[in-house]
């Protein structure tokens, strides 16, 4: 359905893109054809974003000609891009949480009546979007009281409402589970069908392919190729990306099949009807050394609310936990690291990263609170430490004192990593550690979390990605509006199985 | 409308005719120097339950706002007399009208309010800072003439009243002879810029003879300074300043101020008879005005052991 | 070239140099210092010495900033302190006895700091926005000053305690010793210990911090107890200057002086990266400033507006947007000519070239 | 192509409907709107407690005096939610205050008509916001420095104007100034009038518009309201004049109120327009916040200073401990009452 023939909606040619001293985009190429799906694929770090801001007039490049409908165009910024047709939904979550959904749907195209805001028009046709993105939440609830993953669905909303002849989207589907992002693909459809072009970055190879008719490859800042998606087979698709082959993943796999059920010794860390109101129905819970433990459910069924409660990120208010068999109360965070628990919340931009500080500050965060202030980690041993993490994580830039604000989405990921995993927990809780992540580091990261477990470490492990679950869980906790419902051995679970679950026995 | 007073708009004041006792609202400007607080002591000292007043005081924390609302709510508290220092000269007509409409006698203490219709209050006990100045200025005349002396000046807060007026009468009076003025700034009437201003003085110029401080409290900041620079305050440079409160004049008796003139604060025992006075329907002069002697080193001497602030 | 114009002190410096050279042009002798009877004495000095109880106001203003914080409370503290040691003195029958004067430091020092627990406990515990939670004290404060000393300008005759305020060490005013010194002292802690780096975490995200296990809530609180001391101290030196208490006009406004010390150093008051040494040049930069204003007689009636123009001038050149011009200016010259320059987000400007004291 | 497309029943919703959508959170009392509440309960908490100590207190006469005398407070204070909505705040607006009463007394001294006289000292505070609106947008000054030097400077023009306080004897500006309505008990004047116009103005620009929305925005992330394509710049700037303009106004209904314009009138003024935002249930940090909790914060305030007139032998310096303990008070009560968050 892709018109080979038709003129390009978007035409860059020749793109540059500086941040002294890094050289983030070096002379790309990169066309949008209308009623195409275009995916635009790259390891982290690699200048995806920095493509798609440059073009919306964030980052002005340093080389190089825009062209937009055939006009040669520098887009001042977001506003101006929107008001010639090209919307954006950008990699991290930017919306306002202080203002209602039905306002960050419609701000900047609200209905008005003699020069006032038309406050009913605004909610029904808000609710009419969200509506299409199969989005049943109340138009007038603040937007600050919903998960990652439905704010990421409104932001997407926002970006369709108007006349939009090119639609953005920078990893839409990160946090989102199978079902919306089925969703997300029907409207995808839909718009290109109607004859929107849309550019599409994701790091799930699948949903490239199920969705996408073309896709652009970025490395390092420079242009690979632009390929046609059913021509390119995903290991050379990787190869592309990665510069080197897929077997990283293997690597993980056979991990894991090494890695088998420990015999019953007392559980690390065992809660026992621990809930909170509002947020989880009392539960229970045994986690074992060198076990993973993979949370499983729909957006919203209570997983984050789960590791919270696990991590005292939360105050549980019914139920107790024992800590190797002695009673313990998780009151707060630092009462649960005591214990060598950690968690790396879902939220990275609000509770993970420190954006005014450096990736060096950032790793040796936690380890340092731990200590107390008055004991600071010897310059030698941190530099040792985050030297070790970067290399081992491979983050990008592999600079310590560059400003983790500065550090692409995926790479900020790494380093939150980076810092729990220098506090060396017993009991890691990862909530979406691998969300926009790329396949290479993705793989990595699995490969990681299998050989902590083989060493004896306990993690729980929550992902939007059910495959990602399965393959790396020993055991799986399945939710269901915000209760546990079931735990199954990840090792003979089936997809379906779990799917079945999930959806609590309804239609699958 | 003295008649209005009768009327119930003023029932406290016929109730003030059968107990006797005289309700009389004061609406103080602030507490912003030593002067002040001996100012607030003295009325509050007299007007007392045992003189027959029933004192209601409220500070107004130099905003003229609190000043006309605490007025405000005296009338409406219906109160015998007003009496207030006015934060500022102008901008008491709306205000004293309606103290007027009420029936309530106004008395200011201190400071004069400049408006076109005297009959707004009955009248005003205070000193003349014009006039201060000038004696302080004609003091420094007849002592130094001829002798070119170079003066600074330390000013009180720029803009308030007692600054201008002080600043106007001291120049009017060294008008004409040799003595220079040759720097003026401000010391927010207080020590410490005193001190840092005199401190600024006297790296700027190397040839000053004379301080005028608008207040004691710069003076003795002066003082400060001209000791940290090595000189001999009283001496080498001569100090002349205005209020005479207890620390300056022990300061003119040690030597090292040389001439003060009074502002007496003690207006509580004025007020009360004013007071008493309009209540009973007497005449009272419009203005008047308390006298302000002014020591020299021989004087504060004897004066110092008397001193009641 | 270019590093010493990015670099976070050169405007603050430069506003420094600019203000001497006014001032040695208008009065050459300026700068000159000589040696009367047995310790130093000139302009420089009396700059050094008067800047002594704004540095150590700024100084804990600067840990509170960096908290996302702001304490307006200091004035109300610098009046509260300088009340009860001058009261202390000159109720104490021997007011020349050491031990009357270090007692009476001691009152004053534990009482400041208690005003700091305080303050610290409104804005840590019951999460009262600082700017109101500090207006509180600052309103109070001074009441309870007044109080203290009945309204009255307290004076004391007291050598020993005078030193604090006019006393010379080595030559040096004993005033900037102290301020000097323990400016110095803690600007090493903080930056040699891991403090700095887990208040800058904890302005810059409160939540990331608390799930990293940073005890933000007692970090928050030390910085307040930290400025509620630091303030009292500066009353201290304030009132020994005169020898007076004044609770209505010690420290008036001096908060606002230390922001603005701060906020010239380069520390940007949404909380985070702070750096010490400039707010050490910010504070010598007002103090000079006022100064200036003496010594150029400029009048009173256009001193505020003086005032304004060279913080004006001062914060533009600073600006983000100021460098940005220099820097890319630079980059033009240096690079291709035909290099628009970079429109980096403002967040993006390095100001990570931060001196660790 | 539009909103239109596709039709809301192109796309299949059925197979994923059941599941697919979050469910609905419980429709739980908006939290934004407690902390206005909490004012307002303690609001008339301390009217009635200061009805029941003082007589003659819960009377019309004293209501009314509370709006006469705050009428400029709530100006100013209106001007200040823009600005602290958007994360900013305004020092300056004690000090343009004091200005606009200064250049309004000194132009009608010179003789100038009241038509004139007016629109230049309310533009002052227009011309002084646009430049903090451009120092901190354009050159990304920080609010607080910007409008700290606009302090200054805005006095520093007050002195070079007029140094002594100037009366105003204007018959027709009098005549404006002493406009007043009565309804029994009750009394409205101009500037009163005037107050509650402009808060209609302020509630109606922030909820019924886009830049008052766009506000908002930025309150809430400013990153954010650039990403999502609003016009930041023009939104902040503007902020920075409502503020400046609603201080020019405010000078004007302060020199109707005092019939003077006076170079050191609104000294510290500016904290008593913070906090009464700040009381008002607004955050600092911008995004959440109403112009009415504003309003309720002036009273508070005006409140406090009534209480303590009628107190009546308050020292001056229990004076000021009062105001400390009861702005403490109420603090903490607000706080209470609006703690039910989380
Ligand atoms: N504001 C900035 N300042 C400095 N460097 C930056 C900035 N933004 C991005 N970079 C750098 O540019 C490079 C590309 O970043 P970009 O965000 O485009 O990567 P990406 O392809 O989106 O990666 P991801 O898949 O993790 O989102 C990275 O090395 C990043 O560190
Ligand atoms: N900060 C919050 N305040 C109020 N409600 C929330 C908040 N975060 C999540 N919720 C709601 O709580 C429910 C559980 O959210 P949670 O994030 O735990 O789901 P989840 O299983 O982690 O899904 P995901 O992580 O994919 O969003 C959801 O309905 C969500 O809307
Ligand atoms: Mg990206
Ligand atoms: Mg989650």
């Amino acid at each position: 359905m892709t018109q080979q023939n038709t003129p390009p909606v978007v035409e860059m040619t020749g793109i540059s893109v500086e941040f002294p001293p890094v050289k983030a985009l070096d002379g790309v190429d990169f066309s949008l054809r209308p009623g195409e799906i275009h995916a635009l694929m790259g390891e982290n770090g690699a200048g995806k974003s920095t493509l798609i801001k440059a073009l919306t007039g964030i980052h002005s490049p340093t080389a190089g000609t825009i062209r937009v409908d055939g006009v040669e165009r520098r887009f001042s910024g977001p506003a101006d891009a929107r008001a010639h047709g090209v919307s954006t939904v950008y990699q991290e979550v930017n919306l306002c949480e202080n203002l209602t959904v039905a306002e960050n749907i419609m701000l900047g195209a609200e209905p008005r009546v003699l020069g006032g805001l038309n406050w009913r028009a605004i909610r029904r046709q808000a609710a009419t979007h969200l509506e299409r993105m199969g989005l049943d939440i109340d138009p007038g609830s603040s937007l600050g009281s919903h998960s990652l993953a439905v704010q990421q669905l409104v932001a997407i909303c926002r970006a369709t409402v108007g006349d939009c002849k090119v639609l953005i989207l920078d990893e839409p589907t990160s946090s989102l589970d199978t079902d919306e992002v089925a969703h997300l693909f029907t409207v995808m459809r839909a718009l290109r069908d109607d004859g929107v072009a849309i550019l599409f970055v994701s790091h799930f190879l699948d949903q490239v392919y199920e969705v996408s008719d073309h896709m652009t490859v970025l490395r390092n800042g420079t242009l690979v190729g632009e390929y046609v998606t059913a021509d390119l087979p995903a290991s050379e698709l990787v190869q592309h990306m990665i510069g080197r082959s897929m077997d990283v993943l293997e690597a993980a796999e056979e991990v894991l099949e090494q890695a088998e059920r420990p015999a019953d010794a007392t559980p690390l860390l065992q809660v026992v009807g621990l809930g909170r109101k509002g947020s989880v129905q009392p539960f229970d819970l045994d986690l074992y050394e060198g076990e993973v433990v993979g949370l499983a459910g729909l957006l919203g069924s209570g997983r984050t609310e789960l590791a919270r409660l696990l991590t005292g990120a939360d105050r549980a208010d019914t139920g107790e936990a024992r800590v190797a068999g002695r009673p313990t109360r998780l009151r707060n965070p630092r009462a649960a690291m005591r214990h060598r628990i950690a968690y790396t919340s879902e939220d990275r931009k609000g509770e993970g990263v420190v954006d005014g500080l450096t990736v060096r500050e950032n790793i040796v965060l936690a380890l340092q609170a731990e200590r107390g202030w008055m004991r600071p980690l010897p310059r030698k041993q941190v530099d040792e430490l985050v030297a070790k993490y970067i290399q081992q994580l491979g983050i990008r830039p592999a600079d310590p004192e560059a400003l983790l604000r500065n550090l692409s989405g995926g790479n900020q990921q790494k380093v939150l990593l980076a810092r729990w995993l220098a506090t060396a927990p017993k009991l890691l809780v990862l909530d979406e550690p691998t969300r926009g992540i790329d396949v290479g580091a993705k793989a990595e990261i699995q490969k990681l979390v299998a050989e902590l477990a083989a060493d004896g470490m306990s993690v729980v492990f929550i992902s939007a990605e059910l495959e990602e679950v399965l393959r790396i869980s020993h055991r799986i906790a399945v939710l269901r509006d915000r209760r546990k419902v079931a735990e199954i051995d990840g090792n003979r679970a089936s997809m379906d199985q779990v799917v079945e679950l999930i959806a609590g026995g309804g239609a699958a | 409308s003295s008649d209005a007073g009768t009327e119930p708009a003023g029932g406290g004041e016929t109730a003030a005719a059968d107990d006797g006792v005289i309700t009389l609202g004061f609406s103080q400007v602030g507490a912003e120097s030593g002067w002040r607080a001996a100012n607030t002591k003295s009325i509050q000292d007299t007007l007392t339950a045992e003189n027959g007043f029933d004192l209601k005081f409220s500070d107004a924390q130099q905003k003229q706002e609190n000043q006309i609302q605490a007025i405000r709510s005296y009338i409406t508290q219906g109160v015998d007399v007003i009496a207030f220092s006015p934060v500022v000269e102008t901008g008491w007509d709306a205000v004293l009208q309606e103290a007027k409409a009420a029936g309530i006698p106004v008395i200011l203490t201190d400071r004069a309010v400049d408006s076109s219709d005297e009959t707004l209050y009955e009248s005003f006990i205070g000193s003349d800072f014009v006039k201060e100045g000038e004696m302080a200025g004609e003091w420094v005349a007849e002592q130094y003439d001829g002798e070119g002396y170079k003066a600074v000046e330390l000013q009180g807060t720029t803009g308030a009243a007692p600054a201008i007026d002080r600043k106007e009468g001291f120049a009017s009076a060294i008008e004409g002879t040799d003595i220079e003025l040759i720097d003026s700034q401000t010391g927010n009437f207080t020590r410490a810029e005193g001190k840092t201003v005199m401190e600024g003085f006297l790296n700027a110029h190397d040839d000053i003879d004379l301080v005028f401080a608008h207040n004691d409290d710069m003076g003795l900041g002066a003082i400060e300074a001209i000791e940290a620079a090595g000189l001999t305050p009283g001496e080498d440079i001569k100090i002349v300043t205005i209020d005479a409160v207890k620390d300056g004049m022990q300061a003119l008796a040690d030597g090292k101020i040389n001439y003060i003139v009074e502002c007496n604060p003690l207006l509580g025992p004025d007020l009360a008879d004013i007071a008493k006075k309009v209540l009973a329907g007497e005449e009272v002069e419009k203005r008047i005005v308390v006298k302000d002697e002014a020591f020299d080193q021989a004087a504060a001497k004897e004066a110092l052991p008397t001193r009641e602030y | 070239m270019r590093d010493v114009l990015r670099h976070h002190l050169f405007w603050p410096v430069a506003a420094l140099v600019a203000l001497l050279v006014a001032n040695t042009v208008a009065r050459p002798s300026f700068l000159a210092v000589t040696v009367r009877d047995g310790h130093l004495f000139g302009a420089p000095i009396d700059i050094l010495r008067t800047t002594a109880p704004l540095l150590l106001v700024a100084l804990g203003m600067t840990l509170v900033i960096a908290t996302r914080g702001i304490d307006l409370s200091v004035g109300a503290v610098v009046a509260v302190s300088g009340a009860v040691a001058l009261s202390h003195i000159a109720s104490s029958p021997n007011p020349d006895s050491p031990v009357t004067v270090l007692t009476a430091i001691a009152l004053a020092l534990v009482l400041c700091l208690l005003l700091g627990v305080w303050n610290g406990f409104l804005v840590s515990v019951l999460g009262i926005q600082p700017i109101i939670a500090t207006l509180i004290l600052m309103t109070a404060g001074r009441g309870v000053a007044m109080l203290i000393t009945g309204g009255m300008i307290t004076t004391v005759n007291s050598a020993p305690f005078k030193v604090l305020g006019s006393g010379f060490w080595l030559g040096l005013p004993v005033a900037a010793v102290i301020a000097f010194g323990v400016f110095a002292v803690v600007a090493f802690v903080v930056r040699r210990t891991a403090l700095g780096m887990l208040l800058e975490a904890t302005g810059i995200n409160p939540a990331a911090s608390r799930l990293s296990g940073v005890r933000s809530r007692t970090l928050t609180w030390t910085v307040y107890t930290a400025s509620g001391l630091f303030a009292g101290l500066a009353g201290l030196l304030i009132s020994a200057d005169t020898m007076a208490a004044d609770a209505n006009n010690a420290g008036l406004f001096i908060e606002l002086d230390a922001i603005l010390a701060v906020v010239i150093g380069g520390t940007a008051l949404s909380g985070g990266k702070f750096n010490l040494s400039g707010t050490l040049v910010g504070a010598l930069v007002i103090a000079t400033l006022e100064r200036t204003v003496t010594v150029l007689g400029i009048s009173p009636l256009v001193t505020p507006l003086f005032m304004a123009l060279v913080v004006i001038a001062v914060t533009l050149l600073q600006s983000p947007r100021m460098r940005e011009r220099l820097t890319a200016a630079r980059r033009r010259q240096v690079m291709a000519p035909a290099e628009p320059p970079s429109t980096a987000r403002p967040d993006s400007t390095p100001d990570s070239t931060e001196v660790k004291a | 192509m539009t909103t239109s497309a596709p039709a809301p029943g192109a796309a299949p919703t059925e197979p994923v409907a059941p599941r697919a959508r979050a469910r609905k959170l419980p429709a739980r009392l908006d939290r934004r709107y407690l902390p206005v509440l909490g004012t307002f309960v303690v609001l008339a908490l301390m009217l009635i407690v200061g009805g029941t100590r003082y007589e003659n207190f819960l009377t019309p006469a004293v209501i009314s005096n509370l709006f006469i005398n705050n009428a400029h407070l709530i100006v100013l204070a209106v001007g200040m939610t823009f600005v602290i909505l958007t994360g900013g705040i305004d020092l300056s607006v004690g000090s343009v205050l004091a200005l606009s009463t200064v250049i309004t007394a000194a132009l009608l001294q010179a003789g100038l008509p009241v038509p004139v006289v007016l629109p230049l000292s309310v533009g002052a505070g227009t011309v002084i916001g646009l430049a903090h609106g451009v120092m901190i947008h354009y050159f990304q000054v920080q609010p607080f420095v910007a409008t700290l030097a606009g302090m200054f400077l805005a006095r520093g023009l007050c002195f070079l104007i007029a140094p002594e306080s100037i009366a105003i004897d204007d018959p027709s500006f009098v005549a404006l100034a002493s406009w007043v309505q009565i309804f029994g008990e009750w009394r409205m004047t101009s500037s009163v009038l005037i107050a509650l116009i402009v808060v209609g103005l302020g509630f109606l620009v922030l909820h019924f518009t886009r830049f008052g929305r766009t506000v908002y925005a930025i309150g809430g992330g400013e990153q954010s309201a650039l990403l999502m394509g609003l016009p930041v710049a023009r939104t902040k700037v503007l902020a920075y004049v409502v503020s400046g303009t609603c201080a020019g106004l405010g000078g004007l209904l302060f020199a109707m109120f005092s019939r003077s314009g006076y170079s050191l009138t609104g000294v510290a003024m500016e904290l008593d327009a913070i906090a009464a935002v700040v009381i008002g249930g607004t955050l600092l940090t911008g995004g959440t916040g109403f112009v009415l909790g504003s309003v309720l914060g002036v009273l508070v305030l005006g409140l406090i200073q009534t209480i303590i007139t009628f107190e009546g032998t308050l020292s001056s310096w229990w004076t000021k401990i009062v105001i400390g303990v009861l702005l403490l008070i109420f603090v903490a009560l607000q706080r209470v009452l609006s703690l039910r968050r989380t």
